[in-house]
């Protein structure tokens, strides 16, 4: 290899100097000699689309671009910060594990859209599903005294349902999941205002509002089970086929496919655990309000969808961390606790959510565009 | 030159292929031997792709059949083909961007450890494959849109010595590559042949063909115009084969008006044959699934 | 303001117009109280139109069944829109209905735009629960209903202010719906009677905007918020409903509060007389002011019959107001459903 | 030219038999050479996307892939002669009015979402934009007593202005226009609330509810002012050059830029006009409602989304005509007409409007598959 | 063989371009003058996309400066370039797939007449060109993702003719293609030269380099490794330019291990310089812009 060829690859992968191929001793003589040009090339890559390159190695990386990367973690912790010296009352274990509570349906609704992002797709029938969800179990309670146990296994059993419809109408037909998921929406709340004839369901059996708002731990129930679906969707995308076949199937479908992977069983997957998360933010919903409503959930679709922007996952599939969309619930409970606590007004309120999401995007796409330089 | 008379490991027997009322592939019939490498030539349209996405489960056929080490297959979806053993590097290299080395090394046959992925195993052996090929990886971990182009089909065609596969397809594996990176994914062909695998190499680089390929097969307009020993043939006859479909046609004088700019001195317009010719040259679309 | 006089038993000889009787019989749990006589023989065939707020809403979906049940009564024919909250298409809802030549358009809240085509198109108007200009209305409207939750409140508070609470900084906590005008516009009513009649500043009172999936669940949290920040002062809650009052008082009990928390809620739905038949809210749920959205919808019926008629409606005399001794006696079904 | 080949070219472009070149006598002889061989290659295509091709322009196609693609068209049909039977007021010419007042607001925004998504990009500031614009232009009339046609022109200008704010975000800073905008929406809103401390504003200055009250020609003049925007948006997207470089921005941005055409500029003139016939809908709002309201048009730019797919525009930028989102928004405001004309419960039509909708699509998805076939 | 003694049609000196701390281009200078074909050549990364780029409008320089006929100019963004007569073909095409052929021949120049544009004009115009081309396309108005890969070839370079202009730049005009259509847009290329344009080709295939350059410059790691004459040249003296920027180095012999798979009657494993050899062969990537 001429010098010159080394010291270009030097430029652009500095961790890995070229007399490192020297040091080898291959242990499979037969592709051995498959080699060491390979690593000189054009970093910018020929064929895949044109992603920054390059300057994302290098040294300089690690300052004010790392910083930016933690975006979404640095505004949880200055906001916190910033209450905690506001407000003598915001950092106390109660009020933290309140804000852990507001947030517990949005969490749980957002932990399965972002694994629906990484996959490449949109679930906005949530809002529906939540609807339809407490309606069902609650008229199960009620109506026909089933029990509660059996109550929430049907409840997630209508998740299961509206996930494989949805499965059905995009990899079955064919329909972009935006498209397809925004008219199932609409259709599944007309069934919960049919079901209930509009009306809220109170539930005088009180089993679920008591197992929801018991305290195992001194932690709400609810609380509890925020932490176990996002370690649960942790692990499941972290260290589990099923999750990195989700993260596969997201960034390249045809490259996934072509791999062995069941695509279609991934999606049905995916649409399936959406739905059931789903199901599960409408039985929380069912026991903290004792009661299901049609009109419960109206437009959570797109609420969640702001708090996994906000955790700032590609729209593009493949990419996304599940922590990530977690900092961004947080985030916006933590906006929502502080500025109660401080009293500010409603309406100001409003202001200061969505300077503090356009801030976040912001900031986002600054680091985007250092990386990218 | 390694041909041998053991039953094939590959054999295609009236392969046809139908999209809708176009007939990409008819009759296409060979058999692929272990420790051989099979090229397939062919212009634009020919059915290269074709076949070879029939060969790997992308398609399914319309006609004939196929039968690896004498059994017959019905492939229903790549996964069945790389069961059979069969591995192909996609011209567009089928690589998950945001993934890193070893995830798409390893993706859709994870090493398992209980209900979780063996990450550690997984890393392990993909820095001991990638070592293998003494390429120059930042790092298992990088993830692809992180790598240069020459890397990435460096991970494509390690892919395949994952799986151990005995049956390895290559659509262009080298058009992406300058003249140093082309030699070694062509030494890379031998080298696996000469591990007694059996490879089909499609290219449009005759010149490569020639270097690497132990027989030629030439399509033309879905059907095997020949197949030749690269050792008994010449590079003319594979040239008028690739053009005309046929080793003896002339061309026809009128199919080009000529624009009469003659150019004293140029080269000529046309293939002559030579052996300075480089006949056809393209590059897949990205490969639809 | 609205109807005036009395007609429920003007022309009530016997056959030729309903008896309260009669209606009270054919609305059975709900015992509705007639605002207007309606004749058995109608003069013709009349058509009303209703432009409803939102029938996703329970409150208003059961507003509809009272009308829907009067108009099948009294045979009427009655079209209702559903404006979606979307108060600002009430025009071109208006307009939908007028195309079939009704009588007589009710709506609440009516826009200047709406009340002047029905004027152009002759149609009469009935407002419920709201006033616009010298439209006949009967109901409550927001200022009132504001005003009804703090006087209901009042007895409680002073009492309490007097002993438990004295000195301690008391607050007003209103709790409304993001994006609905009418909510805030009640809440807002109620600080401003608290200032007067109890002396509490504006300067402490609050409006909080939960937001959630649901008004109860959403509320809660919220007003956990607010207590957790307010952690030494006493509240007075008010709300524009019933189930943002039941979340807030869940909170208060969840966090020991229950002492330091006086409410009263609007509407009187069901989730309101669940809770004021729970024991362990007694101390915290005052009342709740009973609008009986049935009777209300029923009479807007009649109320329309009595104005396409030019004959004048009784006034309405809601202001029932549930609590935990009553509650029994005016919804005895509730709770052996 | 091989026998061969000319029968496989035939089989692709069928009305351009290989004759046709001889036919020629070119007028440039300097390029006359150049020939052909490029028309007999294969017609998948090499480089760009896997779109369908070659059977697109065969016979067969001329037959239910025609009707299918006439979806919307048909859809409008059927249901105008199905409410036409079904109702005696529906085929009225003062019931197709109300339809086409009902709908001006919608589809006013509809046509701004059309060029949007034309464009590649999509503007979820709408909903917050009218609300903050009939807030704006009740203040301007009522506190300051300026005159409607100066408050129009103040409404406007306000539009004008969350046009470049949307521009900077997007095209300046570079961040996603779902992200910027949903954001942005968010604060917009906030400022509304804010101005009118969450109260209605109504107007007693009537100057605008009698222009938009007003039937010249027997027509509303809303209708007339959602005719105009469709023509006009129609012949700026076929016939202008704004309208070409906006397909052509949506379709293939980098080609764009590179032939010539100054992306950023059309990008802001497209966000300029979205924000533009947002702030007309909300002027139209102000007078059908006599008031400004910060809580007006919550979520319409979820309806404004539903009704522009349902005219089945290409979420991929590029494609799209505004008269389809024309027929799209007509089926939305006859099926509301209709169902209110027929008494239908309130629930049903909700269901019949998903209904609707997952079918339209479904039809659309169906058609493209047999296209691509 | 065209070169004249008049003022060059495009000149850079010292053209260099840094990406961040990547310096893509340093210290290039040639000459381009009407009626000649200037090949580029150069192995992956050379520069040669970043310097057609600089060419055409799509970066700025960061060092040295252009003068079109004997103007300075500066770029700030491609319709810069298109003012100045400079057209460029690029490897992605850059067609907007969704418009019809008379949209994309006349994309950013569209014809008006008042307000607006001139439809009928544009159509007429397209007919008339593409006619010229006398190439099968099914009508001006349909749209580019129904044609054939070759049809979009044609309506790329199309698009140079329709701007009048008298630099041509293309970015492997015939990398797609087989050899038939290969041979047609060389054709073409020389029938410009011929009509006194200057062109601009960047190709990887040397042969048809030599087919159809007047003059070759090769770069190496971002500067100019050499310009030569092709009549002056030998393929052997480019291919060492290209391989180790250099005319004269030899390989280095330690650069690859052998893998001593040695196969008798194989063809060599590297470049030696023959006629035969085709040294390079690349794709680009989908332009940045
Ligand atoms: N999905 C498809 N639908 C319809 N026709 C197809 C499809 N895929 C391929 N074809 C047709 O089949 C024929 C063979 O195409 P194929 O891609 O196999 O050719 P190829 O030899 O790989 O050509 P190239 O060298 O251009 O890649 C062509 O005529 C093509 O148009
Ligand atoms: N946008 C960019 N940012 C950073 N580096 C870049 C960028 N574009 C090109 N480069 C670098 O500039 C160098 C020259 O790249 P260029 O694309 O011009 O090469 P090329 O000669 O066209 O190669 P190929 O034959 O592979 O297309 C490479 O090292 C590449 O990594
Ligand atoms: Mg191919
Ligand atoms: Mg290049």
């Amino acid at each position: 290899m001429t010098a010159g060829l080394s010291a270009h690859s030097a430029a652009h992968s500095p961790g890995h100097p070229a007399e490192h191929s020297a040091a080898h001793s291959p242990s499979r003589p037969a592709v051995r000699s498959f080699a060491d040009g390979l690593g000189v090339l054009n970093p910018a890559g020929w064929f895949g689309p044109t992603r920054p390159s390059g300057s994302g190695r290098d040294g300089r990386r690690r300052t004010a671009d790392r910083l930016l990367d933690l975006g979404i973690y640095l505004a949880l912790v200055a906001l916190v910060l910033y209450f905690w010296q506001a407000s003598p009352y915001f950092m106390t274990q109660r009020n933290l594990l309140n804000v852990g509570a507001a947030v517990a349906v949005t969490g749980v609704l957002a932990a399965g859209m972002t694994i629906a992002l990484i996959a490449g797709q949109l679930d906005l029938t949530v809002g529906g599903n939540i609807a339809l969800t407490s309606v069902v179990v609650s008229l199960v309670i009620e109506d026909l005294g089933w029990g509660t146990p059996l109550a929430v296994v049907v409840g997630l059993a209508v998740g299961v349902v509206i996930g494989l419809v949805n499965t059905a109408l995009v990899v079955g037909v064919g329909i972009n999941s935006i498209i397809a998921t925004l008219a199932m929406g609409i259709v599944i709340r007309g069934v919960a205002l049919i079901s209930t004839d509009g009306q809220t369901k109170p539930l005088t059996n009180l089993a679920l509002p008591d197992f929801l708002q018991d305290r195992p731990l001194a932690i709400p129930t609810s609380v509890w089970i925020l932490a176990a679906v996002f370690l649960a969707s942790w692990v499941v995308m972290t260290f589990t086929r099923a999750g990195w076949h989700i993260y596969g199937v997201g960034g390249n479908p045809s490259a996934a496919l072509r791999a062995g992977v069941r695509t279609k069983r991934v999606y049905a997957g995916v649409f399936v655990t959406t739905g059931v998360l789903a199901a599960l933010g409408g039985i929380i919903t069912t026991g903290t309000s004792s009661s299901g409503g049609p009109n419960y959930a109206n437009g959570a679709e797109f609420d969640v969808l702001t708090a996994v922007l906000l955790g700032g996952i590609g729209l593009a599939g493949g990419s996304g961390r599940v922590q990530r969309t977690l900092a961004g619930v947080l985030v916006i409970g933590v906006l929502n606790n502080g500025l109660t606590l401080m009293s500010v007004n409603s309406y100001y309120q409003q202001l200061a959510r969505g300077a503090v999401f356009v801030l976040a995007v912001v900031l986002g796409a600054v680091g985007e565009r250092r990386r990218a330089r | 030159m390694t041909e041998t008379t053991t039953a094939p490991l590959l054999s295609a027997q009236g392969v046809g292929k139908l999209f809708g009322h176009v007939r990409a592939l008819r009759d296409v019939s060979f058999d692929l031997h272990a420790g051989e490498v099979l090229a397939v030539l062919g212009d634009n349209g020919a059915g290269k792709s074709t076949l070879i996405k029939a060969l790997s489960g992308v398609y399914d056929l319309t006609e004939g059949r196929l039968r690896v080490r004498g059994e017959d297959v019905s492939f229903g979806k790549p996964a069945d083909a790389t069961a059979r053993g069969i591995a192909t590097v996609y011209q567009d290299l089928a690589l998950v961007d945001t993934r890193d080395v070893a995830a798409n090394l390893f993706l859709g046959r994870e090493f398992r450890r209980g209900p979780f992925v063996d990450r550690r195993r997984m890393y392990r052996e993909a820095e001991r494959i990638l070592d293998g090929f003494t390429i120059k990886l930042p790092s298992v971990r990088v993830p692809i849109y992180l790598l240069s182009g020459g890397q990435r089909q460096a991970v494509a065609i390690a892919r395949v010595l994952v799986g151990g596969a005995d049956i390895v397809i290559m659509d262009e594996p080298t058009a992406a590559l300058g003249v140093q990176e082309s030699e070694r994914v062509l030494r890379l062909v031998r080298d696996l042949r000469d591990a007694g695998k059996a490879v089909i190499l499609i290219s449009h680089n005759l010149q490569q063909v020639w270097q690497t390929a132990d027989r030629i097969m030439v399509m033309h307009l879905g059907r095997v115009a020949g197949i030749r020993r690269r050792a008994d043939s010449t590079v003319e006859e594979i040239v008028k084969l690739i053009v005309y479909g046929d080793p003896d046609t002339e061309r026809d004088p009128d199919g080009a008006p000529d624009a009469g700019t003659g150019e004293a001195g140029a080269a000529p317009d046309r293939p002559d044959g030579g052996t300075a010719h480089d006949p056809v040259k393209d590059t897949d679309r990205r490969a639809a699934s | 303001s609205g109807g005036t006089g009395t007609s429920t038993n003007a022309g009530a000889a016997s056959g030729v117009t309903y008896t309260a009787a009669e209606v009270a019989a054919a609305t059975g749990a709900y015992h509705v109280t007639p605002l207007f006589a309606v004749p058995k023989k109608l003069p013709r065939k009349y058509r009303f139109a209703f432009l409803s707020p939102g029938l996703s809403y329970p409150y208003f979906a059961t507003w509809s069944d009272g009308m829907k049940a009067a108009a099948k009564f009294y045979g009427v024919d009655l079209d209702q829109a559903d404006l979606n909250f979307k108060y600002d298409t009430e025009l071109d809802q208006y307009k939908q209905l007028a195309v079939k030549g009704p009588q007589v358009v009710g709506s609440q809240p009516m826009n200047d735009a709406t009340y002047q085509q029905a004027r152009r198109d002759g149609v009469k108007t009935v407002l419920i629960d709201g006033t616009f200009k010298d439209v006949p209305h009967f109901g409550v409207d927001n200022q009132q209903v504001g005003k009804l939750a703090v006087d209901t409140l009042v007895p409680a508070a002073k009492a309490r202010m007097a002993a438990a609470w004295k000195g301690r900084k008391v607050d007003v906590v209103g709790l409304t719906s993001p994006n609905c005008s009418d909510c805030d516009a009640r809440v807002k009513a109620s600080f401003a009677e608290a200032e007067a009649q109890l002396g509490i500043p504006a300067a402490h009172t609050t409006m909080l905007t939960p937001q959630g999936q649901d008004p109860t669940t959403s509320a809660g949290s919220t007003f956990n918020d607010f207590l957790t920040g307010h952690p030494d002062d006493a509240v007075l809650v008010v709300s524009y409903g019933d189930e943002p009052v039941i979340g807030s008082i869940n909170a208060a009990k969840a966090a020991g509060r229950g002492g330091d928390v006086l409410a009263v809620s609007n509407g009187g739905d069901s989730a309101a007389r669940l809770a004021l038949r729970d024991p362990s809210d007694k101390s915290m749920l005052v009342a709740a002011v009973d609008f009986q959205p049935y009777a209300e919808g029923w009479n807007w019926v009649e109320a329309a019959i009595a104005t396409a008629m030019g004959k004048p409606f009784a006034t309405f005399s809601t202001q029932r107001v549930l609590t935990s001794a009553n509650v029994d006696r005016y919804y005895p079904k509730d709770g052996t459903e």
